[in-house]
């Protein structure tokens, strides 16, 4: 295994532990680091396949912006651990049951697909990641879309603002 | 000061939306000890609870237990910020209440003391003021020039801040030269420090914004209050004891009573500023009027009442009239008439008023301490509603609370 | 119109006739007693009556005479006319058995306090005051410590003898 | 006139007989050369950082300002960093009138504070009760923490609060690492019902 | 309300101008006080190396006089203890023995005398109380100390160097240069 | 897939850098927590500091040894991990920052030529932003963990003004990256180096205003809410006791001395010393007196910071909040609209 | 590295998000999970991106961060809004569509 192996199979496992726990923490603050930890653990995937931008942005905006937006609001209603009433065992099992069959049914999709079956991921190389050329595919072919989003993004501002004043 | 809480919660629900704070009696925006409980929404103080009595010691009781000349210890322990003043205050009491007459020029000196102790009072506050609100420095700087007014203490009654200066009568002895050489410095220094002080904060946009509309109360609600001092004169009330009820010669001197318009903060620190350019400016002049005293007259400084002023050393040690006085004096032994006396002079606070009734005995039978910090800490809830939690502890301080005084 | 101390006297007993009695001057401050009964009325004549606007109130505090059977507690209020620059002193006395004094705290909001220190110093129990708990002292207190027949002295202290205390 | 200027005799403070001296017991063998070494340095860094918790009631509080303040300068030693975060602070000063209202209050700051811990009472009021020998003032603060320095004077001029604080550094200087297991120190505290 | 005396005078209370609502200009200006004061001469006391000479009137540790010969001038009336607010002073009295007269000059004479210096408030009454030139307060503020029976200071703590055999010390009691 | 021949030279070369810098910035933070006491006295009249060692040198050491002597105190109330974990996060987001500050020009030694920069990742200055913004879970996490109301006000303090603040500091950076055309601190100095002006001169407002979201982010007055003493007594650390606390009050200055190193490189330009030719001396003194020349750049800047904090009282909380969002930001992005409308005329 | 790989982790994880949103009553949690779930596809996307060597899998996970952050920002604000009529996080007590 070379260590580009090694280092995808480290950063998965710790991906997945680390949403399971999101998932299975009973204190909310501690889901909140959990997630943070996938968030990083995706940002390290994005090195791996040399999207340095995605991966930077991943940190500032999931980690450094909306988890502490989330982490705010909860110490701000000071959610207790005990606050959230559980849902019956019955309902919990149904839903792992549920997403167990989503993955098992995706994954023997992915499987059967030809088309991905040999590509090799080419790591570490190449320019497609950079700033430079994102920045200009972003400010050339997709112009509209970002313009559109940053309206979205104002919209959603005012949004937020509005409903926050009620 | 109408603020808006921000969670309006819909009519019927039984939440409570705000949390209880506790702020003392060890917190460090108490100075003192006092225990405030406020309802704080977020940063906004919904209400507070005040709870005094931390140093509670008993003064009232324990000065019918003691003779006059014992109770000025006492009264050095209110307000210790300016123990002259309350220590004044007392003798000029006891003097009103056995009908003393004093000479001028004691009249003076004691103008001096008071005026001295009102400055180091104002400037503690003001520069406490400077802490809350986040700048330190400040305060250092003019805590030197009170290290100063305490070596003129130092030099005329030996002590520094529980001073027990002056006695009924009197003063326990004549200021030396090297008091008002000192005072000469002190005059001549202070101004441009105070002018420093004032340059630091009072036109910082960020210290105007703080205090600025925070803590404030109108005339009426101030005088139902029972404020008085800078506080009341904050609010735009100029009533100031020392115009109205002149006590040891102030109708002597020329001096303005400043007053501010809203009773907020910034009133409060302007007025307490300003009043330290008039204290320094009376200081002046009974400098000035102690001056023209000449030969003997100049040598002056207690009256001749040999019932109440405790005889020259020399004369107990030789003269068998004075060791009887002395020791008449000294026991207690001296009968105080019979009857009642408020009387009130113009404290660091406000109006520090002393109730005497006497029975006759050779105690006070009670003695009431008109506190002004006691009476107006009960405005506290009205001044910060509404207000966020930084300006709650900027008013605290701003008031000029003093537990030693509040608690009695 | 300068008010004198023989102004404001004539006009309380124009108002209150002999209910008002004992007036004295010491040291320039008119001072007068009435029965506990019409204190709020007399307090509120001396406020609202336009000529006389005693509207400050200065001190309130309680007097013990132990001495004087049935009228053992007195309450003394300091009122000021800030315009006039003039004092008044005002008493009601009151059994120590049977201490209720109507409340002053809703004409002046400084009487709040003071009548809770005047409670918790000598036990008056003021009548409709919002809040009337012992202030300075805890709450676990048991006696009301101004009154004449209380100590001064801490008596749970232990080592009053004790040579620690220079006494040995 | 007074016949002299000073008092020549003014009692010296006897270390050995500090409360809090936890000096191990006699029998047990010494802690070896390293030990004690590293006793001393820690003693010698512990006495020249000793962050005050100033628990201001009354006059003393406004000395304490003073020596504080540029005229003395108690940042001289190390220890400017008032703190009212009791378990930030390595030395309680006690300044001013402890009521009985009050002693729990301080009883419950002695008990948040981390070891190792120092109290020193500053003033007539705090150590003894000073004039206030009445119904509502605690006598000493000892009768509810265990105290290692008064400091006596109504208020103590700021340089007499610099020699108590300097009495602490002796103190401290001194005091074993072991301070908190040694059993003398143990007693002392259990003393006062503080496990 | 309209005014009560004809000295009031307001406050100045002007509104924000432009420049100060810019924040920078009075903060620098701050900054340069504070600068300033970098070049000022410190007015720190170093105390245990410096000492700050104290009033002649300074009330410290109390003393005891002597006569020019020696002899103990206290003659144990209890004016001081009466005096003592803080009830500080205890002392017991005891008839002077023929033999003693070179001890103390009074007939009587205390026996014991004692200040509590943990109670005591140095407000200086005794010193005024006293009727026969005995207990003065002195320049010497009272030391720290690590227990309580550390401030029971009694009557060797208290008394000044006896000017026939201790003449040096007495000196240096008086601050005069050896 | 080259990756496993390693340069095991240049790993070795970036190991010693990484321990040179960190215990470096560590050494430094211990001396400015000095320096503030320092500075402090002699601005108030005082001499501070003094009897610890020769001038006092030793008093952080002792502060040091006596935190690390202290008890740790875990409030029985507080939540033990998270407890444990908010200072480490702290004082690690802090000391990641230095990863991508160049220090100096290289040196060359035993033949290598060894670039004075841990890393230079073509996103530098967006690394440290993302490093900046995850800053605030340390006092957040710690203020909430300790279970103490004026600890939970604090964190809530901490994060709405770090969200804040961060927001105008990009928006001020923004301006100056147009204009420097490259994420990268170390090109963004050399072009400083070898151009005739520092980036002060052409973004003065700019620097300003990354100056003020500077003292915002390191939670310096007049913006030390989180911990304003006087309210909230000190704030998220406020059950800290011991090492724990010592992280804190470490974090705070290593940001200090970060955010100085940054604005040097960013606005005065790094290590350039002005009027000085590098090539009169041997590249490897020209390096070391770049590195003078940066450490001497941020002493004056955390001077500057101390400077400030004795000087001026600090903000509540609402005008902290409306300097921010009604006057930071606006005029960032009017710095930035004229720095634009400028490029474009130019060209 | 094989990009099945790549393909089940992200379908693992968008699996977990999904088991959250389904078992989990707290309306934050409930959120993260969603977040999850995006962040899932956004590896997918920035794995094709690198296999077919161009830049749009990329530019789409940049826009699905504008979105995700809007609607943090306006979700948040409702959970709020809802919590302090309702003083409840939980998504079963939001069931009535009124504040």
């Amino acid at each position: 295994m070379s260590t580009v192996d090694i280092l995808f199979y480290l950063l998965s496992a710790f991906a997945i532990v680390s949403a399971t726990m999101v998932l299975i923490s009973k204190n909310p603050i501690h889901s909140v680091l959990w997630l943070i930890l996938v968030f990083f653990a995706i940002s390290g995937h994005y090195i791996l396949l040399n999207a340095q931008f995605g991966t930077i942005v991943n940190i500032i905006v999931y980690a450094g912006a909306i988890m502490v937006l989330f982490l705010f609001v909860i110490m701000l209603m000071n959610i207790k651990k005990d606050a959230e009433p559980q849902k019956q065992l019955l309902v919990k099992l149904t839903g792992v049951v549920a997403g167990g069959s989503l993955l098992t049914l995706l994954i023997a999709v992915v499987k059967q697909t030809t088309q991905i079956e040999n590509k090799q991921v080419l790591l570490k190389e190449g320019t497609i990641g950079l700033i430079l050329t994102l920045g200009q595919a972003l400010f050339t072919d997709y112009v509209i879309p970002f313009e559109i989003s940053s309206v979205l993004f104002l919209s959603a501002m005012v949004g937020a603002v509005i409903i926050g004043k009620k | 000061m109408e603020h808006q809480t921000h969670i309006t919660l819909p009519k019927g629900s039984i939440e409570k939306t705000t949390t209880t704070l506790n702020i003392g009696p060890t917190h460090p925006a108490t100075h003192g000890v006092f225990q405030n409980i406020m309802e704080v929404d977020g940063e906004r103080v919904v209400s507070t609870e005040q709870t005094v009595g931390y140093i509670h010691r008993a003064f009232e009781k324990l000065a019918e237990r003691r003779p006059l000349y014992q109770i000025t210890p006492i009264t050095d322990r209110l307000n210790y910020c300016s123990s002259p003043i309350n220590n004044m205050g007392w003798h000029i009491t006891c003097e009103r209440f056995l009908k003393l007459d004093l000479p001028k020029r004691v009249d003076y000196l004691r103008v001096i003391i008071m005026e001295l102790a009102r400055i180091s009072d104002h400037l503690i506050c003001n520069s406490i003021v400077g802490v809350d609100t986040g700048a330190y420095t400040g305060f250092l700087y003019v805590m030197q020039y009170r290290e100063l007014i305490y070596e003129i203490y130092e030099e005329v009654c030996g002590s520094r801040l529980t001073t027990n200066i002056g006695r009924i009568g009197g003063f326990e002895r004549n200021f030396t030269n090297t008091a008002f050489t000192k005072l000469e410095k002190f005059l001549n220094e202070y101004p441009k420090v105070l002018k420093e002080f004032e340059n630091l904060f009072a036109r910082n946009r960020i210290f105007m914004e703080r205090t600025k509309g925070t803590g404030g109360i109108s005339a009426e609600r101030a005088l139902n209050y029972g404020f008085t001092g800078p506080n009341l004169r904050a609010a735009g009330v100029d009533y100031d004891v020392r115009v109205q009820q002149p006590y040891s010669s102030y109708q002597d001197f020329d001096f303005k009573v400043p007053v501010g318009t809203t009773g907020d903060n910034y009133d409060r620190f302007l007025v307490r500023n300003a009043e330290m350019y008039e204290s320094i400016s009376i200081i002046k002049q009974a400098y000035q009027k102690i001056q023209e005293f000449k030969g003997t007259d100049a040598e002056v400084y207690h009256a001749d009442v040999p019932e109440y002023y405790l005889p020259k050393k020399e004369d107990v040690y030789t003269k068998m009239e004075a060791l009887i006085w002395h020791f008449k004096i000294i026991m207690g032994e001296i009968n105080l008439p019979k009857g009642q006396i408020y009387s009130a002079v113009e404290g660091g606070n406000g109006e520090l008023g002393f109730y005497l009734v006497s029975d006759g005995g050779r105690t006070p039978f009670r003695l009431h301490f008109r506190r002004p910090c006691f009476i107006y800490y009960q405005a506290f809830e009205e001044l910060i509603k509404g207000g966020m939690l930084s300006d709650a502890v900027v008013t605290m301080s701003s008031l000029n609370l003093i537990a030693g005084e509040l608690d009695a | 119109m300068a008010l004198s101390n023989e102004t404001i006297q004539n006009k309380l007993l124009e108002k209150f006739g002999d209910q008002v009695l004992n007036f004295s001057t010491a040291s320039g401050i008119l001072s007068f007693e009435s029965s506990k009964e019409i204190n709020l009325k007399v307090l509120q004549y001396l406020y609202e009556e336009p000529s006389l606007a005693f509207t400050f109130l200065t001190d309130l505090c309680g007097v013990n005479y132990p001495d004087n059977l049935g009228a053992e507690l007195v309450v003394v209020y300091h009122l000021h006319n800030f315009s006039e620059n003039i004092r008044l002193r005002y008493s009601v006395s009151t059994s120590i058995n049977e201490t209720a004094v109507f409340t002053a705290s809703k004409l002046f909001e400084s009487a709040n306090w003071m009548e809770r220190e005047t409670y918790d110093f000598f036990g008056i129990n003021f009548i409709g005051h919002p809040n009337l708990k012992r202030i300075l002292n805890v709450d676990e207190m048991d006696y009301f410590p101004l009154r004449k027949e209380y100590p001064l002295e801490d008596q749970t202290r232990i080592d009053k003898d004790d040579e620690m205390f220079g006494r040995g | 006139m007074r016949p002299v200027r000073f008092n020549l005799n003014p009692k010296e403070a006897e270390i050995s007989e500090a409360i809090s001296m936890g000096k191990a017991p006699d029998g047990v063998p010494g802690d070896g050369f390293f030990a004690t070494q590293l006793s001393s340095v820690v003693g010698l860094a512990r006495k020249n950082s000793l962050w005050p918790l100033p628990f201001a009631t009354s006059c003393c509080g406004i000395e304490f300002m003073a020596t504080m303040a540029s005229h003395y300068d108690l940042s001289r030693f190390g220890s400017e960093r008032v703190g009212f975060s009791p378990r930030q602070c390595d030395l309680l000063m006690v300044m001013g009138t402890i009521a009985k209202k009050m002693a729990p209050v301080l009883r419950q700051v002695y008990l948040q504070m981390a070891e190792p811990r120092w109290v020193i009472a500053v003033g007539a009021c705090a150590s003894s009760g000073g004039i206030f020998d009445t119904y509502s003032v605690l006598q000493g603060i000892d009768q509810v923490i265990p105290v290692d320095v008064y400091v006596p004077g109504c208020p103590p001029r700021p340089e007499a609060i610099i020699d108590g604080f300097m009495k602490i550094q002796d103190l401290v200087g001194q005091e074993s690492i072991r301070r908190r297991n040694s059993e003398k120190y143990r007693d002392l505290l259990n003393s006062y019902g503080i496990q | 309300m309209q005014p009560l005396t004809n000295k009031a005078q307001a406050v100045n209370r002007a509104p924000m101008t432009f420049w100060e609502r810019l924040y920078l200009i009075n903060i620098i200006k701050g900054m340069f006080i504070t600068f300033s004061h970098m070049f000022k001469k410190q007015p720190t006391t170093r105390y245990p190396e410096e000492k700050r000479a104290f009033s002649p009137v300074f009330r410290g540790l109390h003393v005891l006089n002597r006569d020019e010969e020696g002899r103990e001038r206290c003659t144990a009336c209890g004016l001081c203890a009466v005096a003592c607010p803080a009830e500080a002073i205890t002392m017991e009295a005891a008839e002077r023995q023929t033999g003693e007269e070179h001890l103390y000059r009074e007939e009587k004479y205390a026996a014991k005398y004692e200040i509590n210096m943990l109670r005591c408030i140095f407000c200086g009454l005794c010193e005024e109380a006293c009727p026969k030139d005995a207990i003065y307060l002195s320049e010497t503020f009272a030391p720290a100390n690590y227990t309580r029976k550390g401030f029971i200071y009694g009557k060797p703590d208290l008394l000044i160097p006896n000017p026939v055999t201790e003449a040096s010390d007495l000196a240096l009691a008086r601050g005069v240069e050896a | 897939m080259t990756i496993l021949a390693f340069d095991w030279g240049l790993v070795i070369e970036k190991l010693i850098l990484i321990a040179v810098v960190v215990f470096g910035s560590l050494g430094i933070a211990l001396y400015t927590t000095f320096g503030e006491r320092k500075v402090a006295a002699i601005l108030q009249d005082r001499p501070g500091p003094n009897r610890a060692g020769p001038f006092g040198l030793l008093q952080p050491l002792a502060d040091g040894i006596k935190l690390i002597m202290k008890e740790e105190i875990i409030p029985t109330a507080a939540n033990k991990w998270l407890f444990i974990l908010g200072p480490g996060l702290a004082m690690t987001a802090s000391l990641m920052t230095c990863a991508v500050i160049p220090w100096g020009s290289d040196i060359e030694l035993f033949g290598r030529k060894i670039a004075l920069q841990i890393a230079d990742i073509n996103i530098g200055i967006l690394y440290v932003f993302a490093v900046v913004s995850m800053g605030v879970y340390g006092i957040m996490i710690g203020g909430w963990a300790s279970n103490n109301k004026f600890s939970l006000m604090s964190s809530l303090r901490a994060a709405s003004q770090a969200i804040s603040y961060e927001l105008a500091m990009g928006l001020a950076l923004i301006a100056l990256l147009m204009t420097t055309e490259s994420l990268s601190l170390k090109t963004i100095v050399e072009q400083q180096v070898q151009g005739s002006w520092w980036n002060i001169v052409y973004q003065p407002l700019g620097f300003l205003l990354f100056f003020i979201a500077a003292l915002a982010e390191c939670n310096r007055t007049p913006f030390d809410l989180p911990e304003a003493e006087n309210e909230l007594n000190f704030g998220y650390h406020q059950e800290y006791s011991s090492m724990k606390l010592g992280f804190y009050l470490f974090a705070e200055y290593i940001n200090m001395i970060m955010s100085s190193a940054i604005m040097a490189s960013m606005y005065f330009g790094g290590y350039d010393l002005p009027f000085f030719d590098e090539s009169t001396v041997a590249p490897n003194i020209a390096a070391m007196i770049g590195v003078g020349t940066l450490l001497i750049k941020i002493v004056l800047f955390i001077f500057l910071f101390m400077w400030i904090r004795w000087t001026i009282p600090r903000f509540r909380y609402d005008q902290l909040m409306n300097l921010g969002w009604k006057t930071m930001i606006p005029l960032a992005l009017f710095n930035l609209l004229i720095t634009g409308a400028l490029i474009l005329a130019n060209l | 590295m094989s990009i099945q790989y790549y393909i089940i982790l992200c379908l693992t994880l968008f699996s977990i998000g999904v088991v959250g949103v389904l078992t989990r009553r707290n309306a934050i949690i409930v959120f993260m999970c969603i977040e999850l779930m995006l962040n899932a596809a956004n590896l997918a996307f920035v794995t094709f991106a690198r296999i077919n060597g161009n830049l749009d899998g990329q530019v789409v996970a940049f826009f699905t961060m504008v979105v995700a952050a809007c609607e943090v920002v306006v979700g948040l604000a409702i959970i709020v809004t809802i919590y302090r009529s309702r003083r409840s996080a939980s998504v079963d007590d939001a069931s009535l569509l009124k504040l």
